[in-house]
């Protein structure tokens, strides 16, 4: 069980939290601009990093709050943790 | 040649104490150029290479692997075979798949001792029995061998099943297959790499890709621990790792790479003589020969590739075992592990062609791929080998995510009123 | 007029732990992001809406926990209110804040349960199966936290020393005090 | 056989109290203190259990849990018996009764003991080449395998034990209770870390506790004195915790770690009762201490597996700390300096030691001289080459080794014994380290692999001989060295220890020890449960398994309830001499949680039974149990189902609800309904977005239905929302769906739309809901709120209005999901069963009649109302569902909009929501039946019935389906083809009850 630092609550057990996989993939603005390939893109196509990812967490049994969270999916490290709207503090 | 198994071979070796059987398959190092090559030595990628090799002649083909075959989610998995599946298209995939199975050992002179002891899934709600009941009926006029079963025959059929109507979720019924059942997953990988490595397919353990050569939309051949090799076609079978490949030519594929835990008890003698599997009690169940009651838990949330999941999913898993079979409290829990499993959002699998000449992936199983090993091979290698899909995994390509056709294997999706 | 229905009803005393539903207890829940609401909460319950993260504030009448950096919840230390008076608390914040467009006002009184658990062991029946850290909390007074008990979401708000209230949503309630009930004989 | 070896002279057990025990039936004495095994051993008796393959007798051969052979049934009730029960872990109860496992009709004469001759018959991995003919005996042959195979038996009937689970966040846990785990919990504590300290046995002070020779000295003490003065002083402080009994099972990433401590195991039978057996700890650490010591490792020689084979240090413990003499004529087999330190304790016990077989050539240390003095034999560079005796070591065979140890040179020499001790140095436990992510390096000098310093996971430390240091000075100080740095501590009141320890550090290390016999004769047993020996391991190397882990696989080495923990390290040391590869590079297989098995209870804790999973009940639960409702678990929920009236059928029930709802009056009780409340400024605009309607224009008091679409464009989630404000709105959801709504919600607006000002707040439980429908609904309400306008001018369809039931506020909605005129009743819950007790008395002259989910489900039926999750199942968008009418064509974006329009999502072929009659108005179709248009093969399936009931107020059976293409087959005849029958039905509209919809507002 990971312990993630809510951004808002501080350092809980992961039982808290849920997981919305990988973030920074932004709404289009725009969709029925899109082809049929590029709303695919949006809607299914991941990078599924096997590395640093970038990903969203909901602090769900908590404060409710979405947050980011930059995770080395290859050992499970966090190395990071940003509040919504914010860009990656680490590359 | 190699020696062929049978008990008067076990004979005749055992006089000369074992010492001349032959190699199970050969260690090879890389040629320089090869007709095609498979990224990924579990038994999806050994299948592949067999049947490219015997089904297609295409013998001057390569498996790479970058640890030892079937170390992934071959390994890993607890072994059920079925295909009662809801849609046309994935129960036309799978039960190809177990057609194959009741031929293997014989086909691959090796015992992958497919058993056909049943498998059972549970409805615990009414929503589940209109769900079984819908998928017991399409199995049915699919020529696939699915029956109902009420409480009583559920009963009958595992006694060791808690069938009280005062459990929290009780037994509502359930649908049977009989042909389905369980095998031993390592022998399917050995199985699979004696046969091909008899035709003359190169096994090349320890060997990571490390890149793919193209020109243009063209495939030029890999980079790899053990150096450049040469093809023009390349079939990915990596499993969990089929992104980590898929961003070397800069694709991205609608997979994400999970944690998915399993256990094993100590080993009893016989208790539980069938798989049987719950959807909203969320487990399933079955033993193996050698007595351990194997144990399948759920995924994880989050993406990871660290072949380790969440303490609670195994808790969960176990609270659930308890609930339906009370008397295993005091069993123990052995040995616990994770694999990698890549899902799709529909819940099926991609066997297709991709947008890169040559380039073809075999991906998406998700947490059932073990039993369509042997139809995922075969299927896999008339794709690569005639450069179109066979009719049976047509469904399975990766078009359907632009088109809007899915297969939704996730039955209902959400529970309502 | 009415009766007044709150689920368990029940007192049950252990050794060094008593576990109490304390209804009918008016709790409201406010939303806000916008800068004039504090000044706004301060007029009208004279307490300010605290902005540290897990902690609360209070007078003799009310409690105000933070939840999130947008969402406080009130409670009061009076289960004697009128439905008169709770009917005006709630119509005054609502028509301040939510009608003036600067954040929400949520009537939540039945929506969540109150239990007061008091004792020395009051942490070790919680610790049972709620995977929050107490350590920090149960030495601080006021401290709040929003957790899980037995898989249920829960709002923990440390009262007094070894005294602590505790929130769960009413159709949870009797599940999680039956499983409060049977731990607390095993400690 | 009925020799009592006890040694009279103990402190660790109570010699005072005898302990009946049964083993096998047969009655036999032991202590307190004792586990089962020092009690057999006591009784004299080593034959304890058969093994898995070959069923070779197999006796006791180590004190601890990594025990391979000594495994016993406890107990014969079928509701408490365990199997697979290690007799050297279980302390012995008055009562206990073992059995011996794996053997048929007895451990002494076991049928399966023919597999023994049959060996050469069954090498690793026989079953994947043969079998296989004919085909279909696979299974034949398989019923006999399974039931040759397993262990010990199953509990047949439901536990009866307790258990339960604490979580525990501490700075620091120290792992191991022996010398350097007691130094480092003590550092630790003083320095005012808050500790915790965890040991699986029942006494502190590992191997060190009973170590009372004076070649083992700290400041001038023997090594036990000295450890036991710091045990007391220990205890005194305030900010430690001691877990005895405790074993560490998982060590997971973020130092969470899993500790079972058992607590009722070693009482006897009338001691448990009301007591949790097992607890297990779920801790939070933010240091560890991996203090958990060192396995001593067997030798590998052909038989040597016979009963009376011991590890040297096990053979020692049973003297010092059990008092029992493991034998009477006692021979030593070493490649180090432990079996000299057994050889004295034996020595000073009157046991008679014959002869110490060392297979170095100068073994030259204190311990060594001190033995030679007592005039004890050493054979240096010698080996054992093979044992005798069959249910216990008659004697053993003895040679010289060549120089370069490949061979055996010169004269056999035979001894007798009943007792042979082995040891082959030491194995570091790094299973912990290696569990939380650590990587281990390979010693070279002593064949160990120990955690590498550099690839430490987390905030941990290894100390001790689980960091492989196995000398007492190296133990000693090189703990207090690391722990100060570990714990950042200036000083210790260590720092001046003078510790004397005489054993030789020198070792010579043999994996496989050479024979003179052909290797196809021998059998040198690696993995003893699971009967691999050296051979297997080398038919698998030239068979072209060289992976560790096809090793470990293809002959089963490591996979037994040990895990390995005797047999790895000889397994790999075989390989990498046979293939001529570095251990270091050939690596270990990977070690898996748990460290020693754990049972299902403990892992799963006090979530049986009523605590499986929640329950959650309306305000109004109590009223449908006393009035005898059946009950559907709707997610969490329990709602009433039907409420059958005298000894009604569920299907009588529901003709008698579904006609009285539409001829006089139903209510039924809605409250699982999620309920959001939405405020803010731009909650119309928020409205528009996520659901595919409009919502701008709605009028305040004014009600509307919504159909919610995932992403991908399929339905989702469908409810009424309602306008109580300018910017104020409550939202239902369906029941099953309210969370994943919420967050669903919380989401989007958070991440996609943080510029939108909308509030949500939960409130499904502060609000209950019940529905009053019928055409005497009006009249019903008319007399509970007297004062509101109940007409359609001012109330009309699809509008609330606030109102007051006596002193409590209420909502009302005419809002009906039956089709007829009804009214919704929203009230704080807590005055809910009261309103509900109301209506039902108001009602009582109309028959008001309470009618659960399945009448609500028929009459929407009757009316063609999807239910979501019923009639739609993720694949169908509002058009399949022939509702394009909800689709708000002008709105530029709303969830999942841009997904209608893909090239399959508008195809015209999809399957399609549509309504079926059957030819036979009294044939009821089965929900999930399939439907055809012809049976000729292969059958092609068209769509399947979401939906099926036999409706009461048109007597006759109608049902709901999904049918490709349906939207254009009104009239068409298809077929359901069923097992034994196939029913001809017609494709109708959906709607079958009152399609003008009049009746709303009767």
């Amino acid at each position: 069980m990971f312990l993630i630092n809510c951004p808002y609550c501080g350092e809980r057990d992961q039982s808290e939290f849920s997981c919305g996989g990988e973030a920074h993939i932004e709404r289009p603005k725009q969709p029925t601009e899109l082809s049929d390939d590029q709303w695919a893109e949006y809607l299914f196509m991941r990078k599924n990093v096997k590395g640093i990812q970038f990903e969203r967490w909901n602090h769900i049994h908590g404060c409710r709050k979405w947050f980011n969270v930059a995770r080395d999916t290859s050992n499970d490290k966090i190395h990071a943790v940003y509040k919504m709207g914010e860009r990656p503090p680490i590359k | 040649m190699k020696n062929k198994y049978s008990i008067f071979s076990l004979i005749k070796n055992a006089f000369s104490g074992h010492e001349n059987w032959q190699r199970t398959w050969s260690d090879a190092t890389p040629k320089k150029e090869y007709d095609a090559i498979i990224i990924g030595g579990g038994g999806h990628g050994l299948a592949t290479a067999y049947y490219l090799a015997k089904k297609h002649k295409m013998n001057n083909i390569a498996v790479v692997e970058k640890g030892w075959i079937g170390g992934g989610n071959t390994g890993r998995n607890t072994t059920i075979i079925r295909s009662n599946y809801l849609w046309d298209a994935s129960a036309g995939l799978y039960d190809h798949a177990l057609k194959i199975w009741e031929g293997l050992s014989q086909e691959l002179n090796y015992n992958v001792m497919f058993s056909q002891r049943g498998v059972m899934n549970l409805a615990h709600n009414l929503q589940d029995v209109r769900d079984l009941k819908r998928r017991t009926h399409a199995n049915r006029l699919n020529g696939i061998d699915a029956v109902w079963l009420n409480t009583e025959e559920v009963k009958k059929f595992c006694p060791i099943i808690n069938t009280s109507p005062n459990i929290r979720y009780p037994v509502l019924g359930g649908t049977l297959q009989k042909r389905a059942g369980t095998a031993r997953h390592d022998a399917v990988a050995w199985g699979y790499a004696r046969g091909a490595d008899q035709m003359g397919v190169d096994i090349i353990q320890n060997c990571e890709v490390k890149g793919i050569k193209r020109i243009g939309d063209k495939i030029e051949g890999i980079e790899t621990t053990k150096g450049f090799i040469k093809t023009n076609k390349i079939g990915v079978v990596a499993a969990g790792h089929s992104s980590v490949i898929a961003n070397m030519v800069g694709m991205r594929l609608p997979l994400e790479s999970k944690p998915l835990q399993a256990l094993v008890s100590e080993p009893v003698k016989p208790i539980i003589d069938t798989v049987v599997m719950s959807n909203a009690v969320h487990a399933y169940v079955s033993q193996s020969d050698k007595g351990e009651l194997v144990i399948g838990a759920g995924t994880d949330s989050y993406i990871s590739y660290t072949q380790k999941g969440s303490h609670n999913v195994v808790e969960e898993t176990l609270r659930a075992i308890l609930e339906l079979y009370p008397i295993f409290s005091r069993m123990k829990m052995l040995r616990q592990w994770g694999g990698i499993v890549d899902i799709c959002p529909d819940a099926s699998p991609i066997i297709s062609k991709t947008q890169i000449k040559g380039l073809y992936f075999n991906c998406g199983w998700g947490t059932g791929g073990f039993k369509a090993t042997p139809g995922s091979g075969d299927l896999f290698a008339h794709t690569i080998a005639n450069d179109e899909p066979h009719k049976l995994n047509s469904s399975f390509n990766l078009n359907r995510f632009v088109s809007g056709d899915l297969v939704d294997e996730h039955g209902a999706a959400a529970v309502a009123h | 007029m009415l009766n007044f229905n709150s689920p368990i009803k029940e007192e049950k005393k252990y050794n060094d732990l008593k576990i109490i539903e304390v209804e009918p207890i008016i709790k409201i829940n406010l939303r806000s992001n916008k800068r004039e609401f504090s000044t706004k909460i301060g007029k009208i319950l004279s307490i300010l809406p605290p902005n540290e993260a897990n902690t609360s504030s209070g007078n003799e009448k009310f409690n105000l926990l933070w939840l999130s950096p947008d969402e406080w919840l009130i409670y009061s230390n009076d289960n004697k209110m009128t439905l008169n008076d709770q009917k005006n608390l709630e119509d005054k914040l609502f028509n301040e804040i939510s009608k003036l467009n600067q954040g929400a006002v949520t009537n939540v009184s039945d929506h969540w349960i109150m239990i007061n658990l008091n004792g020395n062991k009051v942490y070790d029946l919680l610790s049972k199966s709620c995977p929050y850290n107490f350590n920090d909390f149960k030495n601080k007074k006021g401290s709040v936290a929003q957790t899980i008990v037995n898989h249920v979401d829960v709002i923990l708000h440390n009262y007094e020393d070894n005294n602590l209230n505790l929130f769960v949503r009413r159709s949870f309630s009797e599940d999680l005090w039956l499983w409060l009930n049977d731990s607390a004989r095993l400690i | 056989m009925s020799k009592n070896l006890r040694i009279n002279k103990n402190k660790f057990i109570d010699q005072t109290a005898r302990i009946l025990f049964k083993f096998n039936g047969k009655k036999l004495y032991g202590h307190k203190g004792d586990t089962l095994a020092s009690a057999l051993l006591a009784n004299n008796i080593h034959l304890v259990g058969r093994s898995f393959k070959y069923h070779r007798p197999r006796g006791i051969m180590t004190c601890g849990s990594e025990e391979p052979n000594a495994i016993v049934q406890i107990g014969n009730d079928p509701a408490l018996t365990d199997p697979n029960v290690r007799a050297t872990e279980i302390e012995l109860y008055d009562g206990l009764e073992a059995f011996s496992q794996n053997c048929w009709p007895s451990v002494n004469f076991d049928i399966g003991g023919i597999n023994n001759f049959l060996s050469p018959l069954l090498p690793a991995g026989f079953y994947y080449k043969t079998f296989m003919w004919p085909a279909s005996f696979w299974e034949k042959y398989e019923f006999f395998i399974r039931h040759s195979a397993g262990l010990g038996k199953s509990p047949n009937k439901p536990d009866l034990d307790l258990y339960d689970h604490q979580y525990a966040h501490c700075d620091v846990l120290v792992i191991g209770g022996g010398i350097s785990g007691i130094l480092s919990a003590k550092l630790s504590a003083e320095k005012g870390l808050n500790t915790i300290l965890v040991d699986d046995k029942n006494n502190l002070g590992g191997s060190t506790l009973y170590q009372d020779d004076n070649a083992f000295k700290i400041n001038n003490e023997n090594s036990n004195i000295w450890l036991n003065k710091q045990i007391e002083d220990l205890k005194k402080l305030p900010n430690l915790t001691i877990k005895k009994r405790t074993s560490v099972a998982a060590f997971h990433a973020y130092n969470y770690l899993l500790a079972r401590e058992n607590l009722t195991d070693h009482l006897s039978l009338h001691e448990r009762k009301n007591k949790i057996r097992q607890r297990l700890w779920k801790i939070r650490a933010k240091k560890v201490v991996i203090a958990t010591g060192a396995i001593e490792r067997p030798l590998i020689f052909s038989n040597n597996d016979r009963p009376g084979i011991i590890l040297s240090s096990s053979i020692k413990k049973y003297i010092d700390y059990y008092g029992v003499k493991t034998g009477e004529n006692v021979s030593l087999f070493t490649n180090n300096d432990s079996a000299y330190e057994a050889a004295i304790s034996l020595n000073k016990s009157g046991v008679k030691v014959k002869v110490i077989i060392d297979i170095r050539e100068n073994p030259n240390s204190v311990l060594t001289e001190k033995i030679e003095k007592a005039g004890i034999k050493i054979l240096k560079g010698y080996t054992v080459i093979d044992t005798n005796g069959y249910k216990r070591i008659k004697s053993f065979d003895v040679k010289k080794l060549s120089k370069d140890g490949g061979s055996v040179v010169g004269e056999k020499i035979t001894y007798t014994c009943d007792c042979l001790g082995i040891s082959g140095g030491w194995t570091p436990m790094v299973h912990l380290f290696t569990q939380s992510g650590g990587k281990l390096k390979f010693r070279n000098s002593d064949n160990v692999f120990i955690p590498d310093e550099n690839k430490i996971p987390s905030e941990q430390i290894s100390v001790g001989s689980s960091n492989g240091d196995f000398e007492l000075d190296d133990v000693v100080n090189n703990t207090i060295k690391s722990i100060m740095v570990f714990l950042k501590l200036d000083k210790s009141n260590y720092e001046q220890l003078n510790i004397e320890c005489s054993k030789e550090k020198q070792k010579r290390n043999i994996w496989l020890l050479p024979s003179d016999k052909p290797m196809s004769k021998t059998k040198p047993f690696l993995d003893f449960q699971n009967d691999s020996t050296a051979k297997d391991v080398k038919l698998a190397l030239r068979e072209g398994f060289k992976s560790i882990e096809h090793v470990k696989r293809y002959t089963t080495t490591g996979m037994g309830t040990d895990q390995g923990k005797l047999s790895n390290m000889h397994a790999l040391g075989i390989i990498a001499d046979t293939t001529g590869t570095n251990m270091g590079e050939l690596g270990t297989t990977t070690f898996r949680p748990p460290y020693t098995p754990l049972t299902f209870g403990a892992i799963v804790g006090r979530n049986v039974g009523e605590f499986f999973d929640h329950t959650r009940r309306t305000a109004i639960h109590n009223w449908h149990v006393e009035n005898k409702a059946e009950f559907e678990n709707v997610g969490q929920w329990k709602r009433p189902w039907y409420f059958p009236k005298n000894g009604e059928t569920m299907n009588q029930a529901v003709q008698r609800e579904s006609k009285a709802a539409r001829e006089s009056a139903g209510i039924l009780d809605a409250s699982t309904l999620g309920k959001i409340d939405l405020q803010g400024e731009d909650a119309s605009e928020f409205l528009n977005r996520v659901y595919t309607n409009a919502w701008s224009k709605l009028a305040i008091g004014k009600c509307r239905y919504g159909l919610m679409l995932n992403e991908d464009g399929m339905v989702y989630d469908d409810g009424v929302t309602t306008r109580l404000g300018e910017n104020h709105y409550i939202m239902t959801t369906t029941t099953g769906g309210a969370a994943n709504v919420l967050t669903k919600l919380e989401d989007y607006l958070q991440t996609e739309w943080p510029d939108l000002n909308v509030y949500l707040t939960s409130v499904t439980d502060q609000y209950s809901t019940m529905s009053i429908c019928g055409p005497n609904s009006k009249k019903i309400i008319k007399k509970i709120i007297p004062n509101l306008d109940l007409s359609d001018d001012n109330f009309p369809h699809m509008s609330f209005k606030n109102s007051k039931i006596d002193n409590v506020n209420c909502r009302i909605m005419r809002i009906s999901f039956t089709g007829e005129h009804s009214y919704e009743i929203n009230v704080q819950s807590n005055f809910a069963l009261n309103v509900w007790e109301k209506c039902m008395e108001a009602g009582k002259e109309f028959n008001i009649t309470p009618y659960g989910t399945e009448t609500m489900h028929l009459l929407r039926a009757e009316k063609g109302f999807i239910i979501t999750g019923q009639d739609t199942d993720g694949t169908l968008t509002p058009s399949d569902l022939q509702m394009d009418w909800i689709i708000g064509k002008k709105k530029y974006d709303f969830i999942g909009k841009r997904s209608l329009y893909r090239s399959d999502t508008i195809r015209e072929d999809r399957k399609q929501f549509i309504g079926l009659l059957t030819d036979d108005p009294k044939e009821v179709l089965e929900e999930g039946a399939q439907l055809v248009e012809s049976l000729e093969k292969p059958i092609e399936m068209l769509g399947h019935v979401t939906s099926s009931y036999f409706s009461p107020n048109l007597n006759k059976s109608i049902a709901l389906a999904v049918v490709k293409s349906g939207k254009k087959l009104k009239g068409k005849k298809l077929i359901v083809p069923m097992e034994n029958k196939n029913i001809n039905v017609t494709i109708t509209d959906t709607v079958f009850y009152d399609k003008e919809n009049k009746r709303l507002n009767a």
